[in-house]
Parts: C-alpha cells; sequence; structure tokens
C-alpha cells in the first residue's frame, strides 16, 4: 500500500485505521518523554525556594497552574473538534471531542481542588464565589453536562452533532474564565505568566512551572489520544456486533 | 431478588442511567443559589444546609418517575407482578436498588456543595448524615407517587407534584437537625431521630403503599 | 494546619485524579481489545479486514 | 394438573368485553383463540395471566402438589406483545435475569441460559446488547425466555407476529415439545400455530355495557 506518502495529507489522517496505526506509533514516545517530564519538573518544584509572600503553599502553582491552562486548553481542542464535526462532517472529530470531554473535566477537577486547598490558607476560606472561581465552576458542569448529553444518546454520530453545538456555544466561557481576573476585581491574583508585557513571575518559578506546564500538556496528549484509540475500538465493536447480528438472522435457525 | 437488585443497577450505571444527571442536576442547582443571592459567605453558610437539603430533594425527584416507567414500557413489569414472590419485597428491592443508584451519589456530592456554600465542617458533617438517613424516605415516598403514575402520559411531572407535599416533614426534620448540629442551644439527637423514624416508616408504608398501586393499575 | 499539609494534599488530590484517569484510559483499552480479539475469534471480521487481514485492521 | 376458569368476564373501561367465559385445561392440551382485532383475545389472556382483576368469575390452578388458594398466575408464562427485555443489556445478563427471577416451578426444570438461545436458533449471539437484535431476534429471544424456567402453563399472545416462517416452524417445534411434557398451552394469534388436535375458542368481542351497574 502506498501509505507512506500520503501519510502527511490530512484527509487521510482522517481514516481511522491510519489513526490507529499512528496512535500506536507514537504512544509509547509520548507516554516516555511525558514521565521524564514529569520528574524533572517534580524535581525542580521541591528543590526551589519559598515564595516571600505566599511562603511554601507556593508550590501548589505548579500543579494548579497547568491544571487550569489544560482545563481551557481541553475545552479549545473541543470546540476545534466540533466545528470539524458541524463543517467537514468528520468521523475523527466526534471522536475527538467525545473522549476530550472526561479528561478536561479532570483536569478541571484538579484545578477546583488544589485551588481550593490553595484558598484555604492563603484567604481562610475553601471557596469564594468570585468570578474567576464560578467561572471555572460553570466550566466543569459544562464538561459533565457533555459527558451526560453523550451517555444519554445511543446514536453516536447525532449525539456528536448535538454535543458539538453545546460546545461552541459554551466556549463563550473560555474568554470569560482567562480575562475575569483583569475585569472584575477579585480575590484571585491575575495572570502572571502569559501577559503582553512579558511574564512577571520570578524567573525562579518560572522555569518550574513551565516544565510542569508543558509535562501536563503532553499528558493531556497523550491520554487524549489513547482515549481516542479507545474509542474508535469501541465503535469498531459494536459495528461488528450489529453486523453479527444481522449474519445471525440470515443463517437458517437450527430446528431444535 | 438479588438479580433483580443487580440488575437494576447495572441499567441506572449503563448508558441512559440517570445517577449522573441527578448529581449534575444537584450541583446545578445548589451552584445558582449565590447567583441569586449575592457572593455573601456569611449569609451562604447560614442557609447553606437548607440549600443542600432543598437541592437534594428536587434532584431525588427528578429520577422517581422512571422508576417503574421503564418496566412498564417493555412489558418487565407484568412478569414481575406475576410472580410467586410478595409484590411489596418487589417493590421494596427496586426502592433500594433506585436509592443506590440515585440517592446515595447524592449523599456522596453534598460534602463538596457543603464547602461551596462555605458551611463548617461540623454543618457539612451534619448534613451528609441526615441527608444519608434522609433520602431513603424521599425514595420510599417516591415510590407511591410513581407507582401511582406509571400508566398516565406525562406521569414525571405529576409524581413531583404527588411527591413534594409528603416528602415536608422529611425536609423539616433533616433541615432542623442540620442546624442543630451547628447552633449550640438546640440539641441534635431528638430530630435527628424523628428523621430515622420518618424514613423507617415510609420503609414501610412506601412498599406497601406502591405495590397496591401497582396491582390496581394494571391493565 | 501547617502549610506542608496543604500542599502534600494538592498533590495527592492530583496524582489520584491523574492516575484514575490513566487508569481508565488503560482499562478501557484493555476491554476493547480483549473484545475486539473475542469477536475476531468467534469469526467476525471487519468486511475490508476479511480478504488479507493487514495488522492496522485487525487490532 | 388443571387450569380451569369459571364464568370469567372482563371490562375495559365501561365496555364488557366477554363475559361466562369457562373452560378446563389439563396436561398437554392446549387451548387457541382466535377473532379479529379488538374481540378481546389479548384482554381474556391478561385476565388468565392476573394481570387485569375479572369482572365476575375465577381462575384456579390445581394439581397434586399445589396449595390451595394459590395464584394461578404463579403456574403461567406469560409472552405478550412486549418482550420484557432491556435494550441495554446483552441477551444472556436478561435470560440470566429472568431465568434467576422465575426460578423453577414445582414439576420441572428450566434448561440454560446457552440452550435456550440455542433452541430459538440464535446460539452464537448472547454476548450482544438486545437492543442490537432485530425485531424477529428479538421476538425469538423473548420466547427463549419461557424456556430458561419451567411453568406448566404457556399463555403466548400473538407469539408469531414479526417471524418470517423459518422461525415459526421453530416455535410450533417447541410448543409441541412443551405439550408433550405435559404442559398446558392458551394462545391467541391471527395466523395458525400449526398444532394438531387443539381446542378453538372464537373470540366475538363486546357483551355489551355495563347497563346493570348504571
Amino acid at each position: 500500500m502506498p501509505e507512506s506518502l500520503a501519510i502527511t495529507k490530512f484527509s487521510d489522517l482522517a481514516n481511522p485505521t491510519r489513526f490507529l496505526g499512528l496512535a500506536a506509533r507514537i504512544l509509547p514516545w509520548m507516554a516516555g518523554i511525558t514521565a521524564i517530564l514529569f520528574a524533572l519538573g517534580l524535581y525542580l518544584t521541591f528543590s526551589s525556594e519559598g515564595d516571600y509572600q505566599q511562603g511554601m503553599t507556593v508550590r501548589i502553582m505548579y500543579v494548579h497552574v497547568p491544571a487550569a491552562w489544560l482545563s481551557m486548553m481541553c475545552y479549545s481542542v473541543m470546540a476545534v473538534s466540533a466545528i470539524g464535526t458541524l463543517v467537514w462532517r468528520h468521523p475523527l472529530a466526534d471522536v475527538s471531542h467525545k473522549t476530550a470531554a472526561p479528561i478536561g473535566a479532570a483536569f478541571t477537577l484538579i484545578a477546583l481542588a488544589t485551588g481550593s486547598l490553595w484558598g484555604k490558607p492563603m484567604w481562610g476560606t475553601w471557596w469564594v464565589w468570585d468570578a474567576r472561581l464560578t467561572s471555572v465552576f460553570v466550566l466543569f458542569l459544562m464538561y459533565l453536562g457533555l459527558i451526560a448529553l453523550n451517555r444519554a444518546m445511543d446514536d453516536p454520530g447525532k449525539a456528536a452533532r448535538v454535543s458539538a453545538v453545546l460546545i461552541l456555544v459554551g466556549f463563550v466561557n473560555i474568554p470569560i474564565i482567562k480575562f475575569s481576573v483583569d475585569w472584575w476585581n477579585t480575590l484571585h491574583q491575575p495572570a502572571s505568566v502569559i501577559r503582553v508585557d512579558g511574564p512577571t513571575i520570578d524567573k525562579e518559578f518560572l522555569w518550574p512551572l513551565l516544565i510542569m506546564a508543558i509535562a501536563f500538556t503532553l499528558l493531556f496528549f497523550t491520554l487524549h489520544i489513547a482515549a481516542m484509540r479507545n474509542e474508535i475500538w469501541r465503535r469498531r465493536v459494536s459495528a461488528q456486533r450489529r453486523m453479527a447480528a444481522r449474519m445471525a438472522g440470515q443463517t437458517p435457525a437450527k430446528e431444535a | 431478588m438479588t438479580a433483580l437488585l443487580l440488575r437494576d443497577l447495572k441499567l441506572s450505571i449503563r448508558s441512559g442511567g440517570g445517577a449522573l444527571i441527578g448529581v449534575l442536576f444537584f450541583m446545578t442547582v445548589v451552584a445558582v443559589i449565590p447567583f441569586g443571592v449575592g457572593p455573601d459567605l456569611n449569609l451562604l453558610s447560614r442557609i447553606g444546609p437548607a440549600i443542600v437539603w432543598i437541592g437534594a430533594l428536587l434532584s431525588a425527584l427528578l429520577g422517581l418517575d422512571r422508576m417503574f416507567q421503564t418496566d412498564r414500557e417493555d412489558g418487565s413489569l407484568d412478569l414481575l407482578l406475576m410472580q410467586e414472590h410478595p409484590l411489596v419485597l418487589t417493590v421494596l428491592i427496586k426502592c433500594l436498588a433506585h436509592w443506590l443508584g440515585n440517592g446515595l451519589p447524592l449523599v456522596i456530592a453534598s460534602p463538596l456543595l457543603g464547602l461551596f456554600m462555605n458551611m463548617s465542617e461540623v454543618a457539612i458533617g451534619a448534613t451528609m448524615l441526615t441527608l444519608l438517613v434522609g433520602t431513603p424516605a424521599l425514595t420510599f415516598i417516591g415510590a407511591v407517587g410513581a407507582a401511582v403514575a406509571v400508566a398516565l402520559p406525562r406521569g414525571g411531572l405529576l409524581v413531583s407534584i404527588l411527591v413534594l407535599p409528603l416528602a415536608i416533614p422529611v425536609l423539616i426534620f433533616g433541615v432542623s437537625a442540620s442546624y442543630a448540629a451547628v447552633e449550640d442551644p438546640a440539641p441534635f439527637m431528638p430530630p435527628f431521630l424523628i428523621l430515622v423514624a420518618i424514613t423507617m416508616f415510609f420503609a414501610v408504608i412506601g412498599p406497601i403503599g406502591a405495590a397496591l398501586a401497582l396491582r390496581n393499575t394494571a391493565d | 494546619m501547617t502549610h506542608t499539609f496543604y500542599i502534600s494534599a494538592s498533590y495527592i488530590v492530583a496524582a489520584i485524579v491523574i492516575l484514575c484517569l490513566i487508569g481508565w484510559v488503560w482499562l478501557d483499552g484493555r476491554a476493547r481489545q480483549r473484545e475486539l480479539a473475542e469477536l475476531e475469534a468467534s469469526g467476525i471480521r471487519r468486511r475490508s479486514a476479511r480478504p488479507a487481514p493487514t495488522d492496522g485492521a485487525a487490532l | 394438573m388443571r387450569l380451569t376458569a369459571e364464568n370469567l368476564s372482563a371490562r375495559r373501561g365501561e365496555d364488557l368485553i366477554f363475559k361466562d367465559i369457562s373452560f378446563t385445561l389439563g396436561a398437554g392440551e392446549s387451548l387457541v383463540l382466535t377473532g379479529r382485532n379488538g374481540s378481546g383475545k389479548s384482554t381474556l389472556l391478561r385476565t388468565v395471566a392476573g394481570l387485569l382483576r375479572p369482572e365476575t368469575g375465577r381462575v384456579a390452578w390445581t394439581s397434586d402438589g399445589a396449595e390451595a388458594g394459590m395464584r394461578a398466575a404463579e403456574a403461567c408464562h406469560y409472552l405478550g406483545h412486549r418482550n420484557a427485555m432491556k435494550a441495554e443489556l446483552s441477551v444472556s445478563e436478561n435470560l440470566a435475569f429472568w431465568k434467576d427471577c422465575f426460578g423453577d416451578f414445582s414439576g420441572g426444570r428450566g434448561i440454560s441460559v446457552g440452550e435456550a438461545a440455542e433452541s430459538v436458533g440464535l446460539g452464537g449471539i448472547t454476548h450482544l446488547p438486545f437492543g442490537y437484535l432485530s425485531a424477529g431476534q428479538q421476538r425469538r429471544m423473548a420466547f427463549a425466555k419461557l424456556l430458561v424456567a419451567w411453568r406448566p402453563v404457556w399463555i403466548l399472545d400473538e407469539p408469531t407476529a414479526a417471524l418470517d416462517v423459518n422461525a415459526e416452524s421453530v416455535f410450533t417445534t417447541l410448543i409441541e415439545n412443551h405439550l408433550a411434557a405435559g404442559g398446558i398451552l392458551l394462545a391467541a394469534t391471527h395466523q395458525p400455530l400449526g398444532l394438531q388436535n387443539a381446542q378453538e375458542l372464537k373470540m366475538t368481542g363486546f357483551a355489551g355495557v355495563m347497563e346493570n351497574v348504571w
């Protein structure tokens, strides 16, 4: 098969079989690099000094910020896939946004939990209803709602289109989360890494944070590709079972 | 009978099951309260137990109408009615399975919502405990409503209307026990024991009433 | 409570959630592969894989 | 071993569907109800199965081992229009549940789930979710439900609807085996089931409104 040439073409990546082949090849590498980055990141995290203002608790940042970043990036990935579903009617796009939802929910949960654990010593309370926290919580509910929607519908194609519409409508929440700390005066501190005028954060914290962020991002993509592969397998099993049911009807029934 | 329990549990977990949706509804209902009353943490912690209880009550009502409806639609209910086992026992098992699939997740999710309402640790513990004891009563009361409404089109709404007034005592004693745990002069045990008594009372009355209704609505 | 408690708690929570996620993806994949193998064993194949089963299609 | 109905009458809403129907069926005997749509076949079957309260009369089951006052329904299998199987569960989960729930009635034993599926001609697909099956296959699996637990009386409401000729002959064979084993059959049908020496009861439907009540 002349696949070496065609593999570069996006349209051929569309072929689930081709995707499975690619996934099988790159998944071990991605998993390995993720593990190495996590080891390095965690080492840097625990060897760094505490912040003079926030003390040792600044170490929570190295989990909290990457998780919060992923909770938004995952939704953006889902939004792109949703466009893929609605505009190009791409079967892999369906699979992509369906499988990203549980992963996104998990990372949002980490962001909420670690934020809460950071807030208790800093602000003296587990939870406040300020703009940033509330909008992230709404994001979490949206992830769960999408999971429930996908589970509630029998026909995966229809479920994918309906949830794609919902994902795109819900995308308005992402800018609200990102800019909530600038637009409203909240307890949550403003962004210090991704800014127009360059990061304000101290170099000492920046490196571990960056490495942890890259490690988390790679972890997300590894899990997402693996989950997509599972979903493709699941649909294959389902298709083959349906076919098996049809074939059993055609063979002459045995006399009892 | 274990087979029936396991089957109903499997159905509540597999696709289309109500467990996840109930919890999600619970979280959403409680999460909109601060938007309505404002993010004042002191106020929220004061009304917290009541809000969590009302949220749990509404979410428990949500899945009730499906309790016998699905079995009726595919004809399983007919076969269950014909069997040798007393119908009361069958209904009791179905209630138990329904509570494990829909009520227990609410109890497990309640501490999280307690944190969101800025409740103290004691208040969260008390609310969770009262929900653990009180939600079975909601299921047993709901079973009667679900059995009465089983043959009706759009029975879901009717179940809520039928069940809500009966559930008020559960709400009263559940909330007052939760408050008694945090507010000093009031003792915790009397309302809590009344709540236990209500649950045990409905555990007897509910299945009997539901069995009676199911026998009489068959057509 | 000390700050160490909050730090270790948040790392533990994150680790538990991530391990659950990895475990879910891993076990789900294993289960799907087993189902495909069972179907294969009972003689049901994808149409494209039936004439000459290749690596990718037979997975 | 005898299934007796005495002076049965039943109504739907305010209409009296039939009145004063009596029959007695012994071991190996069968009764086939015929008649046009709405003639009360299903109503009679549901009354015998104990799912509808008869207006007058009673259904009784008598046999050596049976205790007095036992509901006749406990000796019956009922296969209605609906299959009583869950689309979300696999065929074997469905059948195993009903096998466990029914239990065997005294005087016989049910066969295993695999054998039951085999005898309706669908042995290889019990691991599939019930919802994946076609309407005819679903009906056959619903029929397999009668085989997993022993009941002397089979009450079948249009058992062969949605089935092809081939499957019908399978059903007829299974019913004949059941009768040969000392079973009793009560069936409503449009198509002839091809049973030898079956009694036939022609339902006419609508025996009048309840004029004596109002």
